[in-house]
């Protein structure tokens, strides 16, 4: 056995320890931080694994904006406890038959680390020799993810704008707006302002080397986004949302998050209209590749914006409801 | 020697999450419980993709051995169908809890039998 | 235009028109703009039918990457013929829009619910159109998240309890697609739907593809609220505004339908699945328990929507019926009452928010006197009860027939019992709605201002309810595809 | 690389490792929640930084120590901010630190 599986599988139960812990607890905060820590875990699990986009897209949505998101709403509901009785016969049969067959389905998979598996053999290596020359891209990810299975991505933006709207629906009319201390104030705190007027800057400035490095490392416009959205944030938290909302209004967002949307379809549509496919970057230039290079980027660049403004927009959501209450 | 013993970890979690999605009688930890069922399947994809001794897969001089790439940016998009679900599914939460002032499952349908 | 553009326009005409309405937030524009890009999406759906017809499928590869390597869409009959009806049904549903959500859609929502609409149909073609095994996951999702906003968009309360549910179990079910295509790759090493079918046969001893074709399954019968797993369906058709009800009804079990005989007949291959992993006589038998007991249920309601939602879980059972047969008859039986289907529920949901819009309420009760007051409301009603249960002349019986005698072919006497039995049950729940219609006095004096619907609600209706008596006649669209689908099928499989 | 470098490479990450540890043996063995927060707090200063030297030594003069240096800074602003901010939050909520008067709490 190697180091690294023997380091997988020591990760993997110290998350199902926590697990453990999560499904006992009915203290609910204490189980959006046990589900943070298996998602930091798995993010750890991923690197090991070579996955190092995933681990830090997992690192970034599920242990960050996830937990944050989920703290905001719990403070929004005012609930503490899951004190309801927990049925246990039903759940435990559908348990026991989906992880017998799973169970049943993964013992012939080829052994961990194995390049002999199947997974390896077919689409995945022409992925690794052609990709690098066809996209002038090095992070194969990237490549992939942007130019060979771009369909998806824009799929997946879609999803994210969805995720954002659907937000916004839910919770129009239902928002408290004018002053309030608590969203106006933020923290009066001199440490914290200091250090968070230092620290916002060198946080966006991140954001977007991993924007435009994405294509040489780790890193692209859905992370770059977060990351950005993050230190938005962060700069709320601190000053309060209004000193936000005056460099970002609401409206200037929702036009933000369309614009992204716009220009990863928009790039799609004038491969169309050059007289390739859709999301054929290799007719946006003379040289293939360079239009492949600047395809990428620019949907890239349509990524971070719909990610960062869409994560804007649904902190600030949360933020503005009332909380507690019954109609 | 490796084996299969990381999927057999990785299903026991899974369904540790999926027990939580169903047995909670509260919807906020239904949702909470969701998210480790999900976070279980990306690792089931990442292990699929792992080559023992190789590096990631970014393209550099010298290296000819890599992971599959694959498995990686189909789970990117799964991450974010993840979390786009979770904002989605907490603003339900909102709305639900301020129209019936609980999120335990048996109280909402008895609420509902008398309105 | 161009036929480069023909098979992505149904897709990204209202993916790319979504976002206007989160930046124009005026419900007017919102509405009438969703119904020219469902027009669009309807005509390309329609030039891509009549394509297909004179030149055969039709392949288109995203990026320019050749499949398996980049994204393809693959549009054969199938297809193309789904296509037309979801978009087809979609827009005109979408005509009752602007009335509907005038009732049931809070102001501040309005816009944006017609972003959630375009979503949700752009997520539903995608899924048709897709060869890509996990793309059809991306657009599953993108169809089931604008799905449960949709639902939840309304002012009854009871639509939140029922969204998050149906989120949960939705969830679950995509992330067991999630699964299935994951063990489908570790065994095979491909996404692509084409590729995947060609490298099956040597790979069908591994475990792990077995395990994956289950799991994708059942993830798919989630999705198709195939009984045992309907449960979210009755109280999320039920508490959604109206017109969302209508549109779902119409649209997105077809589509889960769509994309098991897609998944079983062309990738899988019917004889391997069907009989090496007893899927036919499983699915079968929960077939015959859903047209049982979703009839059964039905006559039990007395809320008009539940009642019909409980309709649409039997419903799934005789086309799910039909398809388990696994032969040309059945396919072609299945295929048919999909399509009619459709244009039941599409006409019967679009009748009750006629119903609702005067302040009418959707218990059968409400419904008292309304044949002398709302005559054309109530004609709808009657044709499509009357298609649901499967009347000679309508388009619900050309279905149920081809049933019967795909069944009586193969000798399946059971199953024809099963269909009677259903059908008499159907009688009784269409019959409750009737009597409530034409024989009842109105409970009391207090609705007054109960009057016809306006024509932006009735119009559309009509259009439905047209469409079933015309298809109950000229079936050469209905069955006379599906029957050539079927024979497609019937050689691949 | 000299073997000098190395063998200080490896202590400094043998020492963070064994401050990370003591630190996490303090947060679970410590009384109250002020004197747990001064363990975990260890962790992330000290202990992180012996980490972050060591693997700086290992890496020379390149791209990767500057940046590990970069994380070493943010990990020394950000840490002790974090536990003045706990420290606050559990201070306005009325917690009283332990002083050995009433025994053990949790």
């Amino acid at each position: 056995m190697s180091v690294e599986y023997g380091l997988t599988l020591t990760l993997l139960a110290f998350m199902l320890l926590a697990a453990w812990a999560l499904a006992r607890s009915d203290d609910l905060l204490a189980a959006v931080m046990l589900a943070g820590i298996i998602s930091l875990a798995s993010a750890a699990v991923f690197t090991v694994m070579d996955a190092v986009d995933v681990a830090f897209t997992e690192a970034a949505v599920g242990a960050g904006v996830a937990t944050l998101l989920s703290v905001r709403a719990l403070g929004v509901l005012g609930e503490r406890r899951a004190a309801g009785r927990a049925r246990v016969g039903l759940p435990f049969l559908v348990v026991l038959v989906c992880g017998g067959l799973l169970l049943y389905g993964t013992a012939d998979l080829p052994a961990y680390g194995d390049p002999a598996a199947p997974a390896m053999q077919h689409v995945a290596p022409h992925y690794l020799a052609r990709g690098g020359v066809e996209t002038g891209v090095p992070n194969i990810v990237t490549a992939v993810l942007a130019s060979y299975r771009g369909f998806d991505t824009f799929g997946e933006l879609v999803v994210i704008f969805t995720a954002g709207l659907g937000v916004l629906t839910l919770l129009a009319g239902s928002g408290v707006s004018g002053a309030r201390s608590e969203v106006d104030a933020g923290d009066r705190d001199i440490i914290v302002r200091q250090v968070v007027k230092w620290l916002v800057p060198f946080v966006l400035l991140f954001a977007l080397y991993v924007q435009f490095h994405g294509d040489y490392g780790p890193g692209g416009g859905f992370q770059a986004g977060v990351i950005f959205a993050a230190g938005m944030v962060l700069y709320a938290l601190t000053f309060g949302l209004p000193r936000l909302e005056r460099v970002l209004p609401p409206s200037r967002l929702r036009l933000l998050a369309a614009t992204g949307v716009w220009l990863y379809g928009g790039v799609g549509v004038a491969c169309l209209l050059r007289g390739g496919a859709f999301l054929d970057y290799a007719v946006l230039a003379e040289d293939a590749v360079d239009g492949q290079h600047l395809g990428i980027l620019l949907v890239e660049l349509g990524v971070g914006l719909t990610v960062f403004s869409v994560m804007v927009l649904i902190y600030r959501a949360f933020t503005r409801q009332r909380h507690g209450g019954v109609e | 020697m490796n084996g299969v013993a990381h999927a057999w970890l990785i299903v026991a979690l899974m369904m540790s999450g999926l027990y939580i999605v169903m047995a909670s009688a509260h919807l906020f930890k239904k949702l909470i419980g969701l998210s480790v069922f999900q976070v279980s399947v990306f690792m089931l994809y990442i292990s699929l993709g792992v080559v023992e001794g190789a590096a990631p897969p970014i393209v550099e001089p010298g290296v000819d051995a890599y992971s599959n790439p694959l498995p990686h940016v189909l789970i990117l998009t799964a991450i974010v169908v993840g979390i786009a679900t979770m904002a989605l599914a907490l603003a339900l939460l909102v709305r639900i809890r301020r129209a019936y002032g609980t999120l335990d499952e048996a109280a909402l349908a008895a609420k509902d039998e008398d309105a | 235009m161009s036929a480069a553009w023909l098979p992505v326009l149904p897709v990204v005409a209202p993916l790319l028109a979504a976002p206007l309405w989160l930046v124009v937030r005026r419900p007017q524009v919102a509405w009438w703009g969703s119904m020219a890009v469902g027009a669009v999406a309807f005509a390309a759906a329609a030039a891509l039918l009549v394509t297909v017809l004179r030149n055969g499928p039709v392949d288109y590869a995203f990026g320019g990457w050749p499949p398996p390597i980049g994204i393809a869409y693959r549009i054969d009959l199938l297809g193309a013929f789904v296509l037309v009806l979801v978009s087809g049904v979609s827009w005109v549903v979408s005509w009752a829009g602007g009335r509907g959500v005038e009732r049931e859609v809070d102001e501040p929502r309005r816009a944006l619910f017609f972003s959630a609409y375009l979503l949700c149909l752009a997520g539903l073609s995608g899924m048709v159109l897709t060869g890509d095994l996990f793309n059809l996951f991306v657009f599953l999702e993108i169809s089931s998240l604008s799905t449960y906003v949709l639902v939840a968009a309304g002012r009854d309360r009871r639509a939140l309890p029922a969204s998050f549910r149906y989120l949960i179990m939705g969830t679950v079910g995509a992330t067991f697609v999630l699964i299935g295509i994951g063990l489908l790759y570790a065994g095979t090493g491909t996404l692509n739907m084409a590729d995947l079918a060609a490298r099956l046969p040597e790979a069908f001893d591994r475990r792990a593809v077995h395990t994956g074709i289950v799991f994708l399954i059942v993830g798919i019968a989630i999705k198709a609220a195939l009984f045992p797993l309907h449960h979210w369906l009755p109280d999320a058709y039920a508490r959604a505004p109206g017109v969302v009800s209508a549109f779902l009804a119409a649209t997105a079990t077809k589509v889960a339908i769509y994309v098991f005989i897609r998944v079983v007949f062309f990738v899988f291959g019917a004889q391997a699945t069907l009989e090496a992993l007893a899927v036919q006589h499983t699915l079968t038998a929960l077939a015959a328990a859903a047209v049982v007991f979703g009839s059964w249920a039905a006559l039990r309601q007395d809320d008009t929507k539940r009642l019909l939602a409980y309709s649409s879980v039997a419903q799934i059972g005789y086309i799910v019926l039909g398809l388990m047969l696994a032969d040309v008859a059945g396919l072609q039986a299945g295929l048919t009452h999909l399509f009619n289907h459709a244009l039941m529920k599409g006409a019967l949901f679009l009748a009750l928010v006629a119903v609702v819009y005067h302040g009418g309420g959707q218990r059968l009760s409400d419904l008292a006197g309304l044949g002398a007051r709302m005559p054309l409301t109530a004609a709808v009603i009657v044709i499509g009860g009357l298609s649901l249960i499967g009347v000679p002349l309508t388009a619900g019986f050309v279905g149920k027939w081809l049933l019967v005698e795909a069944a009586a072919a193969k000798g399946a006497w059971w199953l024809i019992a099963v269909v009677v039995v259903g059908s008499v049950f159907a009688l009784g729940y269409v019959g409750r709605m009737l009597e409530a219609l034409y024989f009842r006095a109105p409970a009391a004096q207090g609705g007054a201002g109960i009057a016809e619907a306006p024509l932006g609600l009735l119009v559309p209706a009509l259009v439905l309810a047209a469409a079933n008596l015309y298809f109950g006649i000229d079936t050469r669209l209905s069955a006379g595809l599906a029957g050539r689908v079927a024979a497609a099928l019937g050689g691949a499989g | 690389m000299s073997a000098v470098v190395d063998g200080l490479a490896w202590a400094a990450i043998g020492l963070g490792v064994f401050v990370c540890f003591s630190g996490a043996f303090g947060l679970l063995r410590f009384p109250d929640f002020y004197s747990r927060l001064h363990a975990a707090g260890v962790t992330d200063t000290l202990g992180a930084g012996l980490v972050l030297l060591g693997l700086m030594l290992q890496a020379g003069w390149s791209l990767a120590a500057a940046k590990l240096a970069l994380i070493l800074l943010f990990a020394w602003v950000s840490g002790p901010t974090a536990s003045h901010v706990l420290a606050r939050a559990a201070r306005h909520d009325g917690l009283e630190p332990w002083t050995g008067a009433e025994g053990r709490r949790r």
